[in-house]
């Protein structure tokens, strides 16, 4: 059995798989299908400081090989997921990362300052990416100056890791990534959704009610690759890559561009086993090709 | 139950009405968890085109053959596909999914009133199947387009329901809609239990009028899934909010419904 | 019948439909398939001032509803162009629109003031977002202000129409969009193809000898639609918008989100009548519609 | 002669050895016009995924019955796909597409010899037919792994082809490789022209060995494709240049090729 276990920036899993924040709730949901034991690290839905409804319906569009969502970040707030959502994930095995977005710098560094004081959560993942939130969100994702100011807010108040989650909807990626690795990120979660849309030519109308919305599933993974290779390249810390992983191929081609972790996004919901099914095909194809341990093959597609 | 995820088999596939499909499928485990109301999530291929699982309600269900049937209208591109399936091909789909009927509560008194507007028809026949087997069958009030869109009228009168159909264009049963029947208030002295469901505006005329009547009355609802499993928050619907202050809060209709009470349902404008 | 003969910036086209540079050739490669009269123009393979034999295979990978390609520009330079592959297209009765590739801002000048003398030609697209030149291409098309230079080279050498290709790979692409459109663009083509990548897992080394090569296909019509929505709302001139157009439905949106014009291409390679029968699909969709003249669904979605 | 767009039934469809098959489709516009050593391009679903069409030799060309037959390996995702279409189902391709097997030049002296390895079988059975109805049906050195990748023997011996094997493992013919076959030299006094199609090693090997002993050769070669009409420029290989100055051009398997003579490719170290 080859050894599987890598370090996101301070966070230790025991295999490099963990799920894309939005795409799997709070976990629970899945564990009828899954041993969520067996996951290198639950990542659970974006979380507010206070309760939010989200978007109007429609929120979610078929596209080829794809989907748009524009879900608007609905989640019952800090204190509901403390008090309802991470209970259930305390007899879980596996560390829980909780994805935070905040309507200003200050909201990001107070939601920091609660998760570094709660028990039962291994790291912070940083949205400054959430395309469907009309204040704030994309301009924290889209501005080097702004995403190193929500950066820097966040490690302040925590001394658990911190992942800065990157938006791919920028001219420079390597810039972004630079920008928040020098205030203070541990890791890099990279990507979120590209900014999409589709229209009802019947109606003449947008399908998605906010308009826009963000683009996810496998048509995005030439892309999501690409920026996995090149902020590897232009920096030092690990990277938790995703965008469009559907089996253990996939997850491969992006250990090696050089991410440490991978996350399973929209997969869940073509195959709830999706996780479970990269896992072991991740295991496979170590035994096959005689890796002994994951780190021989981050980065290979560099050296 | 909790639902899982299966490979099923095409057992059979019929074209019941043109663009409409009964297709009965291997998969005992889901047979045997499964209640009326709930659907599935079925892939209609194994590649990535479409991407998505379709949901589909469970038009009957029997746990003794192993066998759960699906009715469905070959609307778009899934189902298109789905139609094209044959007999031993496989299907993975994971469920039961969803809240379905709610039964205890209107045990005693009520007398079940299905109410269904064309392809909503699908998940009342295991709510039927369960009535009948309390002895008590009910009656249908059916609305459709025209004669071509009826569809298991006679599992339902074989079952004991009374059937009453109206359709748009007069083709069968009586020329007007579903309320029409509905106006009539074929149960008598009963108290009526309707169970709804059908096209949105259909939903909203006869929670209307139930509201008015004060009528007990379930609603079947749709949106727009991803998961089925309440983990991606597509398929929301406003529900009434319990915290005050509030109008209304943001249901899930994979988990919290598809079935809800119809006090519980807020429409939008 | 319903009109739909469309003016995009001084060009008229008989109808929306045209080619995406790259993905049809110089045309006569799909006479045996479609009749070349019918289509609104033909746009043919981008063309540089000297041949170019362009990167080494493989240049092009399948993808999820997609395809990566890195052609590296391989033309027969403007010359043999117009001597080899013009003269065949004199006798079809289309605008020919040559799209245009330099090294440097002069390079685009002199390409403009060839083309501005040659007959035959009625109007040049500017590509200032190949991602499959090393030199100058992506800066072209990710500066604004390198952008307008390039345009107004253009613009100084011709008295043609002049349409701008914009490329997504940038942060705002209506900052793009403007700063070519004040520097004289007449209409905007957008989107070039986004870049991606793709690994082979077994050699552990990139499929595209390149490296990096441009995503096209179905996959990116949700972004590449946000973008004419986009852009639409932020100019005035008139769009030629493409990227994954594969049938009338997905013409006719982008047409609703603001297109004048439409290009196939990758479309293209799954059908090579797929321009045909995208015409013939816009023309039945007007026709039970009620749309008498193609210009009231132009932008409808924003009415 | 001017490929197209058709839409073609499949009539046949055998696995003829594992994950090798052979389908005959109903393509009577194609079958009229093609040429040995052309190939089609089809389309193994009507889907987006995979979105590109697959380029395969025609392995017979049957203009009386007007039908084409494939013989080809299901190598990926997409030849899978191709491997489950069933008899009466349709898929569209265009073709016949590219330049074939030249056999002008050859005509009077010339003792036609089939090198083939592996799958690359596919497009010389053709070939031999045109040449044994100019009653010279030549010679077949056939390289595989192991017997089970040997095809279409059968179908040579019938056109009067001499037949030669090399198996890596000895499982059939002779233990050795196809250019162990070609060191014999088995066209005795006459002159030989090799047509070659195979894995790129075994091309290069066999290229090598005709330029060091003079033998007429062609090659035909593989390209990664999208359109298959010269269109795209993703298929191009290395061809000696025209023009002083230059050691290479691009050209396009496609249409150049994919069959070239073996003096016109430069291959990459
Ligand atoms: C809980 C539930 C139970 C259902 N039960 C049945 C049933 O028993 N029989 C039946 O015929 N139909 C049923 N439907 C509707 C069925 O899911 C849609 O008709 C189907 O998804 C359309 O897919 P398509 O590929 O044919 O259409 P497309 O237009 O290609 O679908 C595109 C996208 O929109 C979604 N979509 C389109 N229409 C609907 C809709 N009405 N509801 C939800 N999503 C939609 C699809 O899932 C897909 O993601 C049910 C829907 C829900 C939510
Ligand atoms: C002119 C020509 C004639 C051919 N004739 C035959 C034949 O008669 N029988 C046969 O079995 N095979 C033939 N091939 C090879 C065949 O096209 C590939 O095996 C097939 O495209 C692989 O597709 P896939 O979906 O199975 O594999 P995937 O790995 O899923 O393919 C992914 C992509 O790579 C391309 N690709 C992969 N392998 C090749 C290859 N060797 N050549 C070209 N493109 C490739 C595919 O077209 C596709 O775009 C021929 C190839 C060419 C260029
Ligand atoms: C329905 C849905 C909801 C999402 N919600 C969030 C979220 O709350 N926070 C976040 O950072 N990303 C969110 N994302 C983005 C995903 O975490 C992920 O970055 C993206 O989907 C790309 O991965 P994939 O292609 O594997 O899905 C969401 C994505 C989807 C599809
Ligand atoms: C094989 C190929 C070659 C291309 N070559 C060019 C080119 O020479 N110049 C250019 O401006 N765009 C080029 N493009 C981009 C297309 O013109 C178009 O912008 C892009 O493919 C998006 O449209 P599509 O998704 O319909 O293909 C090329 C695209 C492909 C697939
Ligand atoms: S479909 Fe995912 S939450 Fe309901
Ligand atoms: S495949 Fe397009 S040029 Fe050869």
């Amino acid at each position: 059995m080859s050894n599987l276990a890598v370090n996101l920036g301070g966070l230790l899993m025991k295999n490099p798989v963990t799920t894309a924040s939005g795409t799997f709730g709070f976990g629970v949901e899945f564990a009828p299908f899954i041993d969520l034991n067996r996951l290198g690290a639950i990542v659970v839905k974006g979380t507010t400081l206070t309760p939010r409804e989200g978007n109007p319906t429609p929120r979610m569009a078929e596209t080829p090989a794809g989907m748009l969502n524009a879900i608007g970040l609905q989640n019952p707030g800090i204190q509901g997921l403390l008090e309802e959502h991470l209970p259930p994930l305390q007899s879980i095995n596996s560390p829980v990362i909780v994805n935070i977005s905040g309507n200003t710098v200050e909201e990001y560094g107070q939601l920091a300052e609660i998760i570094d004081r709660t028990e039962g959560i291994a790291a912070i993942e940083v949205n400054i990416s959430c395309p469907n939130v009309k204040q704030g969100g994309i301009q924290f994702g889209t501005v080097p100056a702004s995403a190193a100011a929500v950066t820097r807010s966040v490690r302040e108040n925590t001394k658990k890791p911190v992942i800065v989650k990157l938006s791919p909807n920028v001219t420079d990626i390597t810039e972004m990534a630079k920008a928040v690795v020098d205030a203070g990120a541990d890791a890099l979660a990279l990507i979120n959704t590209l900014l999409g849309m589709a229209i009802d030519i019947r109606t003449r109308r947008p399908v998605i009610a906010n308009v826009f919305a963000g683009l996810s599933g496998p048509a995005v993974k030439p892309v999501a690759l690409r920026m996995v290779y090149q902020v590897y390249k232009a920096v030092s810390v690990p990277l938790l890559g995703m965008g469009g992983i559907s089996n253990a191929d996939d997850a491969i081609e992006f250990i090696m561009a050089g991410a440490t972790s991978i996350a399973v996004g929209t997969a869940n919901f073509t195959n709830p086993r999706a996780t479970m099914d990269i896992l072991e095909g991740i295991e496979a194809f170590c035994l096959r090709e005689g890796v002994r341990d994951i780190s021989e093959i981050i980065g290979a597609v560099h050296h | 139950m909790k639902p899982l995820l299966t490979k099923t088999v095409v057992l059979e596939q019929e074209q019941i009405q043109p663009g409409f499909f009964r297709m009965v499928l291997s998969a005992p485990e889901v047979a045997q968890r499964a209640e009326p109301g709930q659907f599935v999530q079925i892939r209609v291929n194994n590649g990535l085109d479409p991407l998505l699982p379709r949901p589909i309600s469970l038009h009957d269900i029997d746990p003794l053959k192993g066998t759960i049937t699906l009715l469905y209208h070959s609307a778009g591109k899934g189902t298109r596909i789905l139609a094209t399936a044959v007999v031993g091909q496989e299907l993975p789909l994971w469920g039961p999914l969803g809240k379905g009927w709610k039964m205890t509560e209107a045990e005693e008194d009520f007398l079940p009133i299905y109410v269904a507007g064309g392809i909503g028809i699908a998940p009342l026949l295991p709510l039927a199947a369960a009535w009948s087997r309390r002895e008590e069958p009910g009656i249908l009030l059916y609305g459709a387009r025209s004669a071509g869109q009826v569809m298991a009228v006679r599992a339902f009168e074989a079952l004991g329901v009374e059937v009453q159909v109206a359709t748009e264009d007069g083709s069968f049963g009586m020329m007007g809609r579903v309320t029409d029947l509905l106006e009539q208030s074929p149960w008598g002295e009963r108290r009526p239990l309707l169970y709804v469901c059908g096209p949105k505006p259909m939903l909203k005329a006869v929670h209307k009028m139930a509201e008015a009547k004060g009528w007990a009355c379930q609603i079947s609802l749709e949106e727009r899934m991803c998961c089925g499993l309440g983990a991606c928050l597509s398929c929301v619907c406003k529900t009434k909010a319990k915290a005050a202050g509030k109008a209304w809060t943001h249901s899930k209709v994979c988990t919290d419904g598809p079935v809800f009470w119809s006090g519980e349902v807020v429409w939008d404008e």
